[in-house]
């Protein structure tokens, strides 16, 4: 585990918003050459009376400049901190954090499929671009589900570089009108290997629809985190099979995870 | 300049040691600190046989602390030895082991086990969860059933006994004498005060488990005059925690009697929190020119 | 859209209103607050004779609160009667008059007093002030003193009595019990927990008084879940408090089970706290479709 | 009372550290229109965990401008807050508190005598400017007691301005080696009328030079305050005769005071 991860004081280079209560950083930090896509970083906020690090999925790293690109939502006090925040501040950070997508699970794939849902879909466009470094870009296809136009999209000319990309919308104003489920079967798609992460009722949906097709599908959870390093057992999930670490069938989302086979979780 | 501390028998190279439950057993967190440096390393609750804990949300925060009702999940004794000990006999610190049980026997079970093992220290006993059922919390807050509790187990153990204390007390007193008439080695205290905390637009419970414990800064004042009120009950050392973020705060908690401190949630806020505060009491000492560390235990 | 709650039959045009001692009797802060704004104005603490208070520093910050220990400090009854009672004639607010005492007799001599007095809508009797050192603490810690007191005071009281409870208690619930057994009509929770706070440097602690009592949005959490407790133990009204700074905090209150709520230390923070409050409250009713604020008491 | 005070969103002006952790700043408020030399206002913090309002004296005010001067020493959290603010920086205010210094107590006295402690000359600074506007200059001598040259004077050329300036220093670096006592026996200063405010000490001996001296002293007191406007209780003083407020001789500092007659507090 040595030197896995850092604890940094990461000064932010750009911070930009990026569609309706969503921004995007650029923070300037060693973490980024140790990450990998789906690994996430505690963020500390700059209040003396909200103590506890936020957790933020790494949406892209540059290993050789040292910058992670964050992308979240405005939901509550650290988010909003982080929105206020201009080039040269500085966040306390910890990471990178989890186990990541596993990439060589695509190995010799035809079909990878990414599925995301909302603010699910940053950590996917880092894991598209590292993909990308060993397929070929028909290989993958991203699908994302947004809002719709109004709310704004966000990242889907990122996501167009590397691969393909297939789009639903809650109310049908862009792509497939509903779930990414329904964007999936309306544009045919096939699966060999799925990548997602979102919401919890679309990560049902993709638990299931893997089930069904009988592809195995690495979904990321999320769950309210106080340590990030596996030391608070705050952040549980129930898993079929005794992990190695709890031995009670509670795998830790910020150490085992966040990154788990659906079958293995109970969601 | 001597920063040496002694409880029960046990030299502590420094007063600074993790508060159980919130450092694991080290492991995690040695990428962040040196364990060596630490007067002893705590670690998280473990019972006779493992325990699932709570359903999630196990915390949320609240101002200026947090809120925890892990409900002690636990991968049990044996795995606790063969993986957590071990991985502790590399240290040079002190390993204090914090037990819980459901019963007195379940209790007396991990005592027990532990008996023989060279690398504990000493054993905490949490009779104050307050975040399990039938948890230690009865034992907690009636003086009897802490004096019981505590002779029992002193008449197995081998390791010098720490009685774990709750602050949901009416007289915290009655408590820190009922567990030295137990036979109790020292004392530490205090375990999280049981809070609640509801998110209003969802009309749900911000913690799965209802109620919670709370911890961090917010509860220190009620900390320190806990501990005040406990060391002047009793003559066996007290450990004191609650809040604790600087060195300011860990010599707060020696000026109101503690013999040694930890800190607990402040871990997660900043991982190097527990070095910062070692490094900090020795710049304490030398700018107000205290040349042991003893002096300023219940100078105040 | 109706704010309106009952309370032992008196209307509160809202249910928001300060909490005792830290609003004096309006007169100070009707600069910055429209006292008919809210659903009562509480006055400071009030006894059958003047109290010199403790001696001073009285108040410290902490972290996200404070503490206090004023000791009572008041011009007693008659005084009170005059100008404070007088000054509120002109405005249209509930008055809620917090009494305190020695004794059970200086207790029942404020209460006589003011039995004929048409202003006062509500008495608020405070058993749980720790800052005194033979004070109201021993009615506010044991249940048997409790329903004693509150079962003489009812017996003489023309207006509404409220029993104001300690936090510094092992059970929450008996107590509420025990003043809903003595005949109170509402209680009131909770006042301050028992804190303490060291000058490291001065090597003093930073009230005169020792220990004082802690308030302020530390201790929210606990406040919420003895509110929560309290009111599942009792079927009379509970008005909640300890640590309201917002609309937010105020709803959690009265989801928790309280039909009322006092904002205290966050006065000193923001003077136009409880307006933003009531407020908010309105926004927040609103925003999610609540017609009737009745309806939100204890939903959770 | 209505009027006499208002809470207010001040805008920093100007900032500038005047002598070694002594900090000067202009702020925009309309409290300035209602001050008096001697009063006080609260200033909050910007942090969500200190909250309580910290309690500093007016030094100076413009009432045309709505220009209020503060002048502190940084000692914790607030101060050292105030101390980083940049201009344009918002600070929450209540304010002008307490009563202030009498100034028509000084009508027709020759020898007005105010004397400063460190930082208790800044609000004396106030008071010299008003006194001017009724006294000829020779009538107003300020003493001034500072630590010494290397900790570093300030507000000498102010108080220059409007009348004599006689100066002592624990470290006989400047003036008269000693106390402002010391400075006033030394210089022969004489006295019709005091105002004074300083460390605690110092007012005593203000006091008993004063009550040697058959002058009365206007003295002006601190105690840690919570409310800053009479409710709390936290900030009483001991007085000989009983209040109208307290009727148990402990008068308010921020409202019966700061500024009380020497005689009547036991101090
Ligand atoms: C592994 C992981 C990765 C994440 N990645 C992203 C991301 O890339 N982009 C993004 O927008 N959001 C992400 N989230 C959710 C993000 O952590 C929360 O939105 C954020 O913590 C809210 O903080 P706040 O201070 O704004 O809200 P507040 O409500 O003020 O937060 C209060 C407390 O609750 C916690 N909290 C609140 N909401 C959540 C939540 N949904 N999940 C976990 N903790 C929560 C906070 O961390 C904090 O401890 C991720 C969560 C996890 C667990
Ligand atoms: C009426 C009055 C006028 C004052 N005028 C000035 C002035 O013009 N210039 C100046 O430098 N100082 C002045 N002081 C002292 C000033 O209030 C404190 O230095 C300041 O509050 C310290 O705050 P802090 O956050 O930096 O310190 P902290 O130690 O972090 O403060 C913690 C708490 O203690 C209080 N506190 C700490 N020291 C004092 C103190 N000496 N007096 C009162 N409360 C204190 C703070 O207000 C706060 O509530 C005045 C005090 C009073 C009562
Ligand atoms: C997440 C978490 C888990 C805890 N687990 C335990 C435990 O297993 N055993 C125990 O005795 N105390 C446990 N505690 C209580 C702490 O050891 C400590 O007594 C309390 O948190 C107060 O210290 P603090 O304010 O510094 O956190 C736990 C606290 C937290 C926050
Ligand atoms: C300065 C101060 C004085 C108080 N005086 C009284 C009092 O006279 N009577 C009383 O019942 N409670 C008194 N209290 C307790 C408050 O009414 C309230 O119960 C407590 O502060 C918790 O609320 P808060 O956290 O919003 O301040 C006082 C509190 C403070 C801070
Ligand atoms: S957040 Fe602490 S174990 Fe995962
Ligand atoms: S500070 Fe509250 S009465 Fe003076």
């Amino acid at each position: 585990m040595e030197n896995s991860m850092i604890r940094d004081e990461a000064e932010v280079l750009t911070n930009k918003e990026i569609a309706d209560g969503v921004w995007r950083m650029e923070l300037k930090t060693e973490a980024a050459a140790l990450a990998k896509p789906g690994q996430f970083v505690m963020v500390g906020t700059h209040s003396d009376s909200h103590l506890l690090m936020r957790p933020i999925s790494i949406s892209e790293f540059e290993k050789d400049d040292n910058i992670l690109r964050l992308v979240w939502r405005t939901v509550g006090y650290g988010t909003n901190e982080m929105a206020a925040a201009r080039p040269g501040e500085v966040f306390s950070l910890l990471g990178p954090l989890g186990n990541g997508f596993p990439v060589q699970d695509a190995d010799n794939k035809k079909h990878i499929l990414l599925i995301g849902g909302g603010i699910g879909a940053p950590p996917l466009l880092g894991l598209m671009k590292t993909l990308r470094e060993t397929h070929p870009a028909d290989e993958i296809t991203a699908v994302l589900g947004y809002r719709g136009k109004a709310a704004g999209l966000f990242l889907t000319e990122e996501f167009e570089k590397y691969g393909k990309l297939v789009i639903s919308s809650d109310d049908g104003s862009v792509g497939t009108h509903g779930t990414v489920i329904d964007a999936i079967r309306e544009n045919g798609l096939k699966a060999d290997i799925i990548y997602s992460c979102g919401p919890m009722p679309m990560l049902s949906a993709v638990k299931k629809y893997a089930a069904e097709n009988g592809v195995r599908a690495w979904i990321s959870l999320e769950e309210r985190m106080a340590c990030g390093v596996g030391a608070c057992l705050g952040c549980v999930v129930k898993t079929k099979h005794e992990d190695h670490h709890s031995h009670v069938n509670n795998a830790r989302i910020c150490t085992e995870g966040p990154v788990f086979d659906a079958e293995e979780v109970e969601i | 300049m001597n920063t040496e501390v002694k409880i029960a028998g046990v030299t502590f190279k420094n007063p600074v040691m993790d508060a159980s439950g919130t450092f694991g057993s080290g492991i995690e967190y040695s990428v962040f600190t040196d364990l060596n440096r630490l007067g002893a390393v705590v670690t998280k609750g473990v019972a006779d046989h493992p325990w699932p804990g709570n359903p999630t949300p196990r915390v949320a925060e609240t101002p200026s602390g947090m809120m925890n009702a892990i409900g002690l999940q636990n991968p049990g004794i044996d795995v606790f030895v063969e993986r957590d000990l071990k991985f502790l006999e590399d240290y040079d610190t002190n390993v204090i082991v914090n037990v819980c049980g459901h019963s007195k026997e379940e209790y007396l079970n991990v005592v027990e086990r532990l008996v023989d093992e060279k690398r504990v220290d000493m054993l905490e006993i949490n009779v104050s969860c307050p975040n399990v059922k039938e948890g230690g919390i009865a034992f907690g807050t009636r003086p009897e059933a802490l004096y019981d509790i505590t002779k029992a187990i002193k008449e197995i153990a081998k390791q010098p006994v720490i009685m774990k204390l709750s602050p949901n007390v009416t007289s915290i007193a009655d408590m820190a004498k009922a567990a030295e008439d137990g036979g109790a080695d020292a004392i530490s205290l205090i375990n999280t005060l049981t809070a609640m905390k509801i998110d209003i637009y969802k009309r749900k419970f911000a913690l799965a488990n209802k109620t919670g414990g709370l911890s961090g800064p917010a509860i220190r004042p009620v900390a320190v005059r806990m501990v005040y009120e406990a060391s002047h009950a009793v003559k066996i050392p007290v450990i004191g925690m609650g809040g604790i973020a600087t060195a300011e705060d860990a010599i707060e908690f020696m000026m109101a009697g503690a013999s040694a401190v930890a800190v607990g949630m402040y871990n997660f806020h900043d991982p190097t929190a527990m070095i910062k505060v070692i490094d900090g009491i020795e710049d304490f000492m030398k700018k107000t020119g205290v040349n042991d560390i003893k002096e300023i235990i219940g100078c105040v």
